[in-house]
């Protein structure tokens, strides 16, 4: 890092600050209550819990093209795990690797495995009522599996690709394919019929949650070194 | 006759079939690819032309997804530019589709084919996707799709190089992202509505909203490679697999301009003051004198035609204070029309026959071409008709193009951009030309692979369709005109 | 000063800050790391602002979840890309920034 | 008044975890400072009365990216180690 680059850098950062700061202070209150519109459309979106109906109901456009998103990173860090790299680093047994697999963190896990996966159901239950829905549950069962993949699979459970794709995809192929089904319904992608749209909105969470998790897994677990660890 | 079903849902159709399609050729990856993907991408096409069909017989309409009207839910548009984009992307996606499944089969060939398709549909997808889109954040999301199977499918060429330019566009788009988020944030906060309609009726002139777009226009800015944030393309386009590079140049570029005009033109109406339509104009002068000059130099073959982008980027940039003038609007909308559609033909094509010269000759460097005029005539040909058309040689539609813009600066007295307009194609002739001189160079050295016949002939159809948008450009400039929002524009 | 107005100024502090060590920085994580804080100041600038005076708002709370997941993904696929190029060059920085 | 203290110790500390993560000398340190910060912003969220917010950035802001950037660090690490022996 040169002199010249931290200096310019620098200033560019104090000019953004500034920036910003003026346009924190001058900003217009005109506009829309978009959050009171929220409140009074609630009863009609099926779910209770404001934020869920949002992203599944209102917005549920953005949040499937933001599967999308996911599912193309998870898929090309699967395509950088393929192929054989020209000069790849061999795996290495490092300190903290070892450190890791201790029987501690092994008891640990058997103790926290099926909290962790109560918490996610739970999660993924109160979601349509209250704090919580797919992607915090995804989250917790990724966390779930990095502390699995970390210290070695305790049940000797190991899944194999095809499973591994298949669970992927799911999320992205079943609200795609529940949202596009509406167009042959003759109605707008994504609406769902008001008497079924908690349920779809609670199936769509399973599966989003599901493949959320597994996505998540497996951007931690498809680094090329990785790969090597793997059977 | 179309059912009224049906024609409702043509908009989200041109979005959903590709996403199917993306979800198709993951799960099925074993298959011979061309059963899978060559009913994909027909599918699309047809889906393709009837909304276009669609909007040029019947005007603008909506989509209201999910059925929750805006503000509350997001809504597509399609307008002439939404889908006349759209069926430009189905026309090239499905030559770069067809480039690469003639492309036969090499050792890398399982994982490569494997995972390219699932990225190339997402590509289509999120194309689509951002041409239709009338809201703020849906945008940022369609960006993001887009540029992360971008990335995807530089990457997965799988050299080293492929992996540090793709990590270099990975960063440019990031930071492009998180530029246009910021000013999404201060507009949100500021009118409480993402929908790029709601936006235009409440907009004032205030330091925050003044902010906000800066933030925007800087980062779609440095996601279409305006110079001098163009750092990043050259690596990406030039480094790709040659089907790939054609479709980040013809259409992955030309999605955050398109926003760019949205958000200018239909979001924030009256806001773009004239210096700033100016500054953008420069901008867009020294891409077309800098990505030029690049081209004129540059020692290896597809990154020439990278710059070759830069340049003719900057075309687009040049037409916004023109546009923004209000001289003669219709023409700067219809030269910057012919300019982004016949630049993605002519650019496709070029990509797509430099491929197949690299392989024929087994070399990307300029100088390694001599002697290919006699064995690769077809490729050659493709790439002087797509040269034609960028140089803006009559009767091509890049002529069209440059002739509208040029005649826009006289109407409007702006003549320091004729002067560009002028200087930068005599800069194209100059790289293009480079390249004809090293071909045509006598050489004892007659080992040339062989190259399939169809990669020649979708180059070449690419091509034509750039020079034919010349010859007949009024049907496609009347669609891309429907439900334009230029200020003073006759639809 | 509202709660929502005193963390959206946080924010913006941040993206700031963060920015100014994107640009210095050549260390490919280091960038990533910033990326990272840049877009939790521009998420907090985000719910703050919008916010302030206005009382709690789902849409741009659910705006941020998404751009949370987003952001996520993007780290994660760089990540991918930043191991590969370790394993093939050992470089850390990106060829055009080594000698700057 | 109380909270008006722990919303200022709060932004406070923010900034300095977030200057911790981008200036350390030490990369394994800047990423467990980074941790640190992702768990004070999702404290933040919930000042914000955002407790979904709160609990994805928790989750994922700072336990996943935070791991997965550890993971890259010890590679990072461990492959110098190798070099130099």
């Amino acid at each position: 890092m040169t002199r010249a680059r931290t200096l310019s850098a620098g200033l560019l950062s104090a000019g953004v600050a500034v920036t910003l700061a003026l346009a924190i202070r001058d900003r217009p209150r005109a506009g829309i209550d978009l959050a009171a519109t929220v409140r009074n459309a609630i009863p009609d979106s099926g779910v209770e819990h404001d934020i869920t109906a949002v992203l599944l109901q209102f917005r549920s456009y953005d949040t499937l093209l933001e599967i999308a998103v996911l599912l193309v990173a998870a898929v090309v860090a699967l395509a950088l795990r393929d192929e054989p790299s020209s000069r790849t680093v061999p795996p290495l047994e490092t300190a903290e690797d070892e450190a890791i697999n201790t029987p501690l963190l092994a008891a640990l896990q058997r103790l926290l495995l099926p909290v962790m996966l109560v918490t996610a159901v739970y999660l993924l239950w109160a979601g349509a009522f209250q704090p919580g829905g797919a992607f915090q549950a995804g989250a917790v069962l990724a966390a779930l599996g990095v502390l699995w993949r970390v210290a070695g699979s305790p049940l000797g459970v190991t899944i194999s690709a095809a499973w591994r794709r298949g669970a992927l995809v799911i999320g992205f192929a079943v609200f795609l394919a529940a949202g596009s089904a509406m167009l042959l319904l003759g109605r707008p992608l994504l609406n769902w019929p008001a008497e079924w749209a908690k349920i779809i909105i609670i199936a769509i969470e399973f599966v989003l949650m599901l493949s959320i998790a597994v996505s998540l897994l497996g951007l931690f677990a498809s680094s090329p070194n990785a790969a090597d660890q793997q059977p | 006759m179309m059912s009224d079903a049906l024609r409702a849902a043509l908009i989200p159709l041109v979005i959903v079939v590709p996403l199917c399609w993306a979800v198709l050729c993951l799960v099925q990856p074993r298959r011979s690819p061309s059963l899978l993907v060559v009913p994909g991408l027909l599918l699309w096409m047809v889906v393709s032309l009837a909304l276009c069909w669609d909007v040029a017989t019947t005007g603008v309409s909506m989509h209201v997804l999910g059925g929750w009207r805006e503000p509350l839910g997001i809504a597509l548009r399609a307008d002439g530019l939404a889908a006349g984009m759209a069926l430009l992307t189905a026309l090239i996606a499905a030559a770069c589709g067809g480039y690469r499944l003639l492309t036969p089969p090499t050792a890398d060939d399982p994982t490569a084919q494997r995972w390219f398709w699932p990225l190339f549909f997402m590509l289509g997808a999120s194309l689509n996707a951002v041409w239709l889109a009338a809201d703020l954040f849906n945008m940022y999301v369609g960006l993001e799709l887009l540029g992360l199977s971008a990335v995807g499918l530089v990457a997965v060429s799988g050299s080293d190089n492929a992996v540090s330019a793709a990590l270099r566009y990975l960063l440019a788009a990031l930071l492009g992202s998180l530029a246009y988020l910021l000013g999404v944030a201060l507009l949100y906060a500021s009118y409480g509505t993402l929908a790029l309609s709601g936006l235009a009726e409440l907009v004032t002139h205030n330091t925050t909203t003044h902010v906000a777009f800066a933030l925007i226009t800087i980062g779609l800015c440095l996601k279409t490679a305006l110079f001098p944030l163009h750092g990043w393309l050259p690596p990406a386009h030039g480094v790709a697999l040659s089907p790939v590079s054609a479709l980040l140049s013809a259409l992955v570029v030309k999605a955050s301009f398109v926003m760019l005009l949205r958000i200018w033109f239909s979001g924030g109406v009256g806001l773009l003051s004239p210096p700033m339509a100016q500054l953008l104009g420069v901008l867009g002068a020294g891409a077309i004198l800098w990505g030029g000059w690049q081209a004129l130099n540059h020692p290896d073959l597809k990154s020439l035609v990278a710059h070759s982008t830069v340049a003719q980027i900057g075309y687009l940039f040049v037409a916004i204070p023109l546009l923004a003038s209000g001289a003669s609007p219709g023409l700067a909308w219809d030269g910057l029309m012919l300019q982004i559609t016949s630049h993605a033909l002519a650019k496709s094509a070029m990509f797509l026959a430099s491929g197949t010269l690299i392989v024929a000759v087994g070399s990307s460097r300029v100088e390694d071409l001599r002697g290919v005029n006699r064995h690769m005539p077809l490729a050659l040909f493709a790439f002087g008709l797509a040269g034609v058309s960028l140089m803006g040689l009559p009767p091509s539609g890049g002529f069209s193009a440059k002739w509208l813009l040029l005649q826009t600066a006289l109407a409007g007295g702006q003549w320091h951009w004729v002067a560009t307009l002028l200087g930068g194609g005599l800069l194209t002739a100059g790289y293009v030309f480079r390249v004809f001189r090293a071909s045509f160079e006598n050489s004892s050295d007659d080992r040339f692979d062989h190259t399939p016949l169809g990669w020649d002939v979708l180059a070449l159809l690419l091509a034509g369709a750039s020079i034919l948008l010349g010859l007949a450009g009024s049907a496609p400039l009347g669609l891309l005109r429907t439900g334009a929002s230029i200020p003073g524009l006759i639809p | 000063m509202s709660i929502d107005l005193w963390y959206a100024m946080i924010g913006g502090l941040l993206f700031a800050l963060a920015f100014g060590a994107f640009m210095a920085h050549t260390h490919l994580l280091r960038r990533l790391l910033a990326f990272n804080i840049m877009g939790t100041g521009c998420f907090l600038l985000l719910v703050g602002l919008s916010q302030h005076g206005r009382g709690p708002d789902p849409v741009p709370q659910a705006l941020v979840l998404t751009g949370i997941v987003v952001a996520v993904a993007s780290t994660a696929l760089a990540l991918v890309l930043l191991r590969r190029w370790f394993a093939a060059t050992g470089q850390t920085t990106l060829p055009e920034d080594t000698h700057a | 008044m109380v909270t008006v203290v722990f919303d200022v110790v709060l932004g406070t500390g923010m900034i300095i975890a977030a200057l911790g993560a981008l200036w350390s000398r030490e990369l394994f340190r800047a990423v467990v400072l980074f941790v640190v910060f992702g768990l004070l912003v999702a404290l933040a969220w919930i000042r914000l009365q955002a407790p979904d917010v709160a609990l994805a950035e928790a989750a994922i802001g700072a336990g996943l990216t935070g791991a997965l950037l550890l993971d890259a660090v010890g590679h990072l690490r461990s492959a110098r180690r190798e070099e130099r022996e």
